[in-house]
């Protein structure tokens, strides 16, 4: 296999997940780069999407095994591309595979060690609502369900102690902690970025309590909060107070002002959102304050209707970024504008704000690494010639899912699938070159 | 609706019907009983000419088998046919077309508002010319003749469905009703006044009223064989003939599956079986095969009683399925035979339903 | 083979049962010995079968792999049982030991001990007790499977596009080279569909040698699968033409609403009333927006959401195409007063904010309503604060919903592909698979799939394509699944219920011999067909009535 | 070969588990090492709609003392409908059952997802001691056929 044959998919999100499902074959080899320990990228996070209200790991996790299970698939965990060189047909990339300390192959995910590791950490992964080892898989039914070790906090690696428990608690001599980074070299024909984005961090809104009050939520902890395979095994109680809520506020549109867009997706997920808790919680009273419903689209109209009035009372505000959400005795008071303008209160005992999606903090120096443009956004620029080509600014390198621009499952799939297509078409147009090229000269090497 | 007056009794006026549209070319062929005048045997006959019609006894009391069971190929043969059914026999046949065992496209359908039929055993031991007369005259008045088969008794889908003529009988007369386009064409020249009139519905409540009496007595009597012990009483004296599955309109597998190897036995099974639970039930088949048929036909069980008329060993095969396929049937509200066109609930689903079964 | 008394030479399996210890996670917890003991002490309930039975350390390990596959060829095993962890953890690790040796990889189970055992189960006696019973139930099942064998099929890699507007012509340029030929099918006299303006795909499209434009024709007539269809075309003329191809793709556009369907709006034909994309049209045409009178109208409210509450759905473009105009009139004729009447803004992304953005600076009023309705050429508004007001205007410009096209219905039915809700055709899987549909190889774009904009349509095309690029490599052959549904023709009475319930089209009904066949190329194995029928007359190869009926007696043995 | 040590007897339950998802389901329970009765016997197929309502009889007559029947939720088959036939399918074998005045309860339709190990866990201790209340399965004195 030359590298003209090869690519290199960076994420394996669902987009990166799906491209390189299409690419893998007998004639051509994938690289799957993942930052993260574990595969399968932001969905798999949720319990359920939109609109369906479908499982999302009934979902994901057929895609995860087949991608790991893909003898055409080179699948590189916990690992980050440092340099790109070269140019479309004949890239050069540099992978660095981070150490993780656990063998893949000879760990079969007991989770022994973690039981007997002295160290425990917030757990990002899981919104930092629980805590894990300082050995750990991300989540339950992680895969690769191989733990890493965090090298930093590992009291043997950082040189605190010689504590020698994981190591000792595997009978699989899985672990070893002299385990070094390895550098790897890639020569690949086409490059996609699939690396996705961040929600909006809601700090920077202060107004709206979020980090002070603990009622206050972000909409990924309260992905987590709702997942039965999340920190409180689904149960939706309220963090410091351990309480099930009453009544719940949702606010839309968080960050849409600061970002300059509307995200297109936080309107269908916080009326998801309404479902989760009218689902667990019959009885709890939710309020959608909210300036425009965003819901475009033959599938998501439908599903606006079904909580509307019923489920959740929409109230109107003329202003989002005048709602101010502050601490009583009893819980959380929401003061807002509303239609004529005139403040009004709303007394609730959890909040959660719809944030908008954003570029996550890592796309701007893989965007300089691969040399590609970003919009003014600072989402990966593509369909620079209007035709919904996948190609960023630099040839032979394309782009899928919200690494390019929030958007829902749907959008980032047909991304994925979109950008594969032209991999491939620009890889057989290689060959064919190859093939005709009468002086004999190749862009193979 | 556009009916017929019937001047003469209803047997002679069909048969009459059935020469004139043979005579007239608008059938090949027309399904009914046939009685043989000689011998007094009966049986279920296609005749092509007119002059056959003679042996023909569209109403008798009898069914010799399901003819909505014996109609399938006939009616997918490409020939005009009228076929004259009693309501559970179109019920059945319909049943059958909804699984592509026949066709109503070259058909014409007469069935009758129906007093019931007589056991076999009737027509075996030749009581049937004695009892015939008095049948007549009682289900003209509307009163149970005495005699006829239990599941007959409790059959309150007695008003043919869909039949294109429908025969209804009392003792103000006999009238001919005519429900599609294909009737009135069908009947066209066919000579008779031509009156508005529907079938009389009081007529119907009191038969009505004595059928749901004797169905509330069989589905009662059959409480008592309730539960595996009560089934084990119920089939214990089944000879695993499958009479009831080779009869029923319904059960139009060439082949059963219960009959093939996957429901074999293979001899490990047995000796451990019996080792590990100290008894073996026989004979076989008999609890599961019936089950199981119940799965996949009780919701489309039209009543037609054939099963329990040949049941050697006199099981109320009928009464069960009865039982059970009217709640089956009730879960989607579905009634079997009702309408070609309706689909049969195990094909189909909705979305939202069922809300608390799983 | 071995010879018995009787003269009959009867098969003899040699079945291999190897357990995984897992380390402390199977064997821990199991006493493995005792297992292994237990089958081996009624190994002469099996006529005609030997046992061999072993523990090892860790199976999928590569010596653990290495050691199988020499157990297997040494001992010369006909099937092979692996009692270890979940299925979805090792059985392709398992296959792929049995696929380098003789051994079908298909005559061969793998028993989950570990995650749905060891780990689960309290008490190590109870473990015991019931690992033994798993493995027997699979031994009983493993005699009862059948080799299996991969069939690759040779495939064509031309693709059909239907529909020569904005999504066919892109999938048209993304898919045709020297290696695959293009059939770009339009029903009208012209490429470029609806949109109303020309594309600038059009030029590339015609002169692309490697794409076949017919116009003026429609598909009449389709069979085969993925990589093998045969297509029926015909053209207005009536002329037929068949062409072979390996995929189909859908891209059939789409209409627009009726805006007096609602009954909240209702006008005269001599009344002022456009829809937008009229309008849109004319004004890329003339330049400008007139009256019927040839005057230019003062004033012209633009009215959102015409539609939606009809059709269920927000179409997602309107509220960016009624501003882009509203703005363009502005721009072109300033003195024109433009109001654009909306309940809710839907701008998603980045070029909504400017195109609200350019909205206001030109100058547009933007009147944010509950709701509105029209009469002539007045409109009712229900302000947000409660209040209504009643404003005429010299023209109205509703934002009618994009509605499917007219001839989804037939070409669903003859594609044998569900439509949605709302009457557009349906996507295989709302996520994964949105271009796809139920029938393998027949893809959807643009807004056939439901409405979208402009560039969205483009990137489904650009999907659609994708999947035919790397599905139908030129030169490459395509497996089908082989755990996929038979027919036994003797049972089936052509009852047609397998059809009613195969999602995917698989099965076809040969009325000619009165019995369905099922297209394994088609068949993905889901088994629902099987049991719909009353039969027997179907087989889902590998989870046959027989496999599961021993596995369950061997379990409560 | 049913464990009799304890007073009460081990229920046997026939558990046929669609890949997809109550399959993936019951395995991350074992990954979460949520305890539950020994008394699941898990079969997996490769949805629920391949469950022929015959198979639940015949897992009942062959002396199971419960049968459950794991599939994804309404809505989420890996096969677009297979769950909504499988659905009417089983009410149909429960009203039968009724019908005949057998233990409906003796069988279990339930709606598990992958992610959903801990709902397996519940439903398995919760059916198992249902099953238990209810007592051994009549048919376990003698071979059904």
């Amino acid at each position: 296999m030359t590298q003209a044959e090869s690519i290199l998919v960076i994420g394996a999100g669902i987009a990166g997940m799906k491209a390189s499902l299409m690419l893998a074959g007998p004639a051509r080899k994938v690289y799957l780069v993942e930052r993260l320990p574990i595969i399968g990228g932001k969905t798999i996070k949720n319990e359920e999407s939109f609109p369906n209200m479908e499982c999302s790991t009934c979902m994901v996790a057929p895609i995860q095994q087949a991608v790991l299970q893909n003898p055409h698939i080179e699948t590189l965990t916990y690992s980050a591309v440092e340099s790109i060189e070269g140019s479309a047909g004949d890239f050069s990339v540099s992978v660095r595979i981070k150490a993780r300390y656990v063998s893949l192959e000879a760990c079969i995910g007991c989770g022994m060690c973690f039981e007997v590791c002295p160290v425990t950490l917030p757990n990002e992964w899981e919104e930092s609502l629980i805590e894990k080892k300082a050995i750990y898989v991300p989540c339950s039914g992680s895969l690769p369900n191989v733990p890493v070790i965090d090298s930093e906090r590992c009291l043997k690696l950082n040189g605190t102690e010689e504590c020698n428990l994981c190591v000792e608690s595997c009978a699989f001599e899985a672990i070893n902690l002299e385990d070094e980074d390895r550098l790897l070299e890639l020569k690949v024909g086409a490059l996609i970025l699939a690396t996705g984005s961040e929600t909006f961090d809601l700090s920077a809104l202060p107004g709206l309590g979020y980090g002070a009050l603990p009622g206050v939520y972000s909409p990924m902890e309260f992905e987590r909060l709702f997942a039965s395979n999340g920190p409180t095994m689904g149960e939706i109680t309220l963090r410091g107070s351990g309480a099930v809520p009453d009544r719940v506020a949702i606010v839309h549109c968080a960050g849409r002002e600061e970002q300059g867009y509307c995200s297109g997706i936080c309107c269908m997920y916080s009326f998801k959102f309404v479902r989760f808790l009218k689902h667990k919680l019959p009885d709890v009273q939710v309020f959608n304050i909210h300036s425009d419903v965003c819901v475009p689209g033959k599938n998501y109209e439908d599903f606006f209707r079904s909580v509307n009035g019923g489920d959740t009372e929409m109230l109107f505000t003329s202003s989002i970024a005048d709602v101010h959400v502050s601490g009583t005795d009893s819980g959380l008071r929401v003061a807002y504008p509303d239609g004529g303008g005139v403040t009004a209160d709303l007394e609730v005992d959890m909040v959660i704000l719809a944030a908008a999606i954003i570029p996550a903090p890592l796309t701007a120096r893989l965007a300089e690494l691969a040399g590609v443009e970003l919009d003014d956004s600072g989402f990966i620029r593509t369909s620079l010639d209007g035709s919904g080509s996948m190609e960023t600014s630099r040839a032979g390198i394309f782009t899928a899912g919200t690494v390019e621009g929030p958007k829902d499952i749907q959008s980032t799939v047909i991304q994925a699938e979109s950008a594969a297509g032209q991999v491939a078409f620009l890889m057989s147009s290689m060959a064919d070159l190859t093939e005709r090229d009468p002086s004999g000269k190749s862009v193979k090497s | 609706m556009n009916s017929i007056v019937m001047k003469q009794d209803a047997s002679t006026a069909i048969r009459e019907l059935l020469a004139y549209l043979l005579s007239s070319s608008r059938v090949d062929a027309v399904l009914t009983m046939r009685q043989v005048p000689e011998t007094g045997s009966c049986d279920l006959g296609l005749i092509t000419d007119p002059s056959g019609m003679v042996e023909a006894e569209p109403f008798l009391p009898v069914m010799t088998a399901n003819a909505g069971q014996a109609l399938s190929s006939i009616s997918m043969s490409g020939k005009r046919i009228a076929a004259v059914l009693k309501p559970c026999e179109l019920r059945g046949f319909t049943e059958r077309v909804k699984r592509e065992q026949g066709s109503f496209d070259n058909l014409l359908t007469i069935s009758s508002i129906c007093g019931g039929v007589f056991p076999l055993e009737k027509v075996i031991s030749g009581d049937l010319e004695k009892l015939v007369p008095r049948y007549i005259e009682k289900t003209a008045r509307a009163e149970a003749p005495r005699g006829l088969r239990e599941t007959c008794k409790a059959c309150e889908e007695f008003v043919p469905m869909n039949a294109d003529i429908s025969v209804s009988v009392t003792e103000h007369g006999s009238l001919m009703h005519l429900h599609s386009d294909r009737a009135e064409e069908y009947t066209e020249g066919f000579e008779g006044e031509r009156i508005e009139a529907r079938a009389d519905q009081s007529h119907i409540d009191r038969m009505m009223k004595s059928r749901s009496a004797a169905k509330g007595k069989l589905f009662q009597s059959l409480e008592k064989s309730s539960g595996l012990d009560g089934l084990v009483d119920l089939f214990g004296k089944c000879v695993g003939c499958h009479g009831c599955s080779r009869v029923c309109p319904i059960c139009y597998c060439q082949h059963c599956d219960f009959e093939s190897i996957n429901f074999d036995y293979n001899q490990p099974y047995f000796q451990e079986s019996l080792e590990a639970r100290g008894a073996l039930r026989l004979p076989p088949d008999t609890i599961l095969f019936q089950l199981g048929r119940l799965t996949h036909m009780s919701f489309s069980c039209v009543g037609c009683g054939m099963c329990s008329d040949v049941c050697p060993v006199s099981i109320p095969v009928a009464g069960i399925f009865k039982k059970t396929g009217e709640r089956t049937a009730g879960l989607f509200d579905y009634v079997p035979g009702r309408d070609s066109e309706e689909p049969i609930p195990v094909m189909v689903f909705k979305e939202e339903e069922l809300g608390d079964i799983g | 083979m071995s010879e018995t008394g009787t003269g009959k030479t009867e098969m003899t399996a040699r079945v291999g049962v190897y357990l995984c210890e897992c380390g402390p996670n199977i064997a821990g917890k199991i006493d493995l010995d005792k297992v292994m003991a237990d089958i081996l002490s009624e190994s002469d309930r099996y006529r005609n079968v030997e046992l061999v039975i072993r523990r090892y350390g860790f199976l999928c390990s590569g010596p653990g792999k290495q050691y199988l596959e020499d157990e297997i060829k040494e001992n010369g095993l006909t099937h092979l049982v692996v009692a270890a962890c979940s299925p979805r953890d090792h059985d392709s690790t398992f296959m792929g030991v049995c696929a380098r040796t003789d051994l079908n990889p298909y005559l061969y189970r793998i028993v989950n001990i570990r995650e749905q055992c060891s780990w689960v189960i309290t008490d190590p006696e109870e473990a015991t007790e019931r690992a033994a019973t798993y493995i027997r139930g699979s031994i009983s099942r493993v005699l009862r499977q059948s080799s299996l064998f991969e069939k690759p099929l040779e495939i064509n890699p031309d693709a059909v596009v239907i529909g020569g507007g904005a999504a066919g012509m892109e999938a048209a340029l993304a898919l045709s080279s020297d290696l695959r030929r293009v059939f770009l099918v339009e029903k009208s006299a012209s490429l470029g569909g609806g949109c109303g303006i020309t594309m600038p795909q059009e030029k590339a499209v015609i002169e692309d040698p490697n794409v076949d434009i017919y116009l003026e024709t429609q598909m009449s007539s389709v069979i085969g699968f993925l990589g093998n269809f045969e297509i029926g075309l015909k053209s207005a003329d009536g002329k037929d033409e068949e062409i072979t191809a390996g995929a189909i793709i859908l891209a059939i556009g789409s209409d627009y609403s009726d805006p007096q369907e609602s009954g909240r709006i209702s006008f005269s034909e001599s009344d002022e009333v456009h829809i937008l994309a009229e309008a849109e049209r004319t004004l890329e045409a003339a330049g400008d927006l007139k009256l019927r009178d040839g005057t230019m109208p003062e004033t012209i409210a633009v009215v959102h959401c015409v539609g939606r509450e009809e059709q269920g759905y927000c179409s997602g473009v309107c509220c960016s195409s009624s501003l882009k105009l509203a703005a363009a009139i502005r721009r072109l004729s300033p003195e024109t007063a433009v109001t654009s009447v909306y309940r809710d803004l839907c701008l998603p992304g980045a070029d909504g904010e400017n195109v609200l953005r350019m909205a206001r600076e030109s100058g547009v009023e933007l009147i944010r309503t509950k709701g509105t309705s029209l009469s002539g050429m007045e409109l009712d508004l229900e302000k947000m604060d409660g209040t209504s007001e009643k404003r005429s205007f010299d023209m109205i410009i509703p934002a009618a919903a994009i509605v499917p096209a007219a001839d989804t219905v037939s070409l669903a039915e003859m594609l044998r592909i569900p439509l949605d809700e709302h009457g557009f055709f349906k996507e295989a899987h709302r996520m994964t698979d949105p271009a796809g549909t139920t029938t393998e190889g027949v893809f959807i774009a643009g807004t056939a799939h439901g409405p979208m904009s402009v560039m969205s349509s483009m990137r489904f095309a650009r999907a659609c394509a994708g999947q035919v690029l790397t599905r139908l490599v030129p030169g490459e052959r395509i497996v089908p699944e082989v755990k996929v549904t038979e027919i036994l023709e003797a049972y089936c009475t052509g009852c047609g219920n397998c059809l009613d319930v195969c999602v995917y089209g698989a099965i076809y009904a040969d009325t000619d011999r009165g019995i369905s066949v099922v297209n394994e190329a088609v068949c993905r194995g889901c088994g629902n067909c099987f049991a719909s029928c009353p039969s027997g007359a179907l087989r889902t190869r590998h989870f046959t009535n027989e496999q599961i009926f021993r596995e369950v007696d061997e379990a409560l043995r | 070969m049913i464990s009799d040590k304890h007073d009460d007897f081990t229920p046997r339950i026939t558990s046929f588990l669609c890949k997809w998802c109550s399959y993936t389901g019951a395995d991350l329970a074992g990954t979460n090492r949520l305890q539950y009765p020994t008394s699941i016997i898990p079969i997996q197929v490769m949805c629920s709609s391949r469950v022929d309502p015959v198979f639940l009889i015949k897992a009942f007559l062959s002396g199971s003392d419960g049968v459950l029947m794991g599939g994804c939720h309404p809505g989420d088959c890996h096969y677009e409908t297979g769950n909504y036939h499988t659905r009417r399918r089983f009410a149909i074998l429960k009203e039968i059952f009724d019908s005949l005045g057998l233990e409906s309860d003796r069988l279990k339709l339930s709606w598990i997802s992958a992610s959903e190990g801990p709902k397996f866990a519940q439903v398995s201790n919760e059916y198992t001691e249902q099953i238990r209340k209810m007592g051994k399965n009549p048919t376990r004195k003698s071979v059904f056929l």
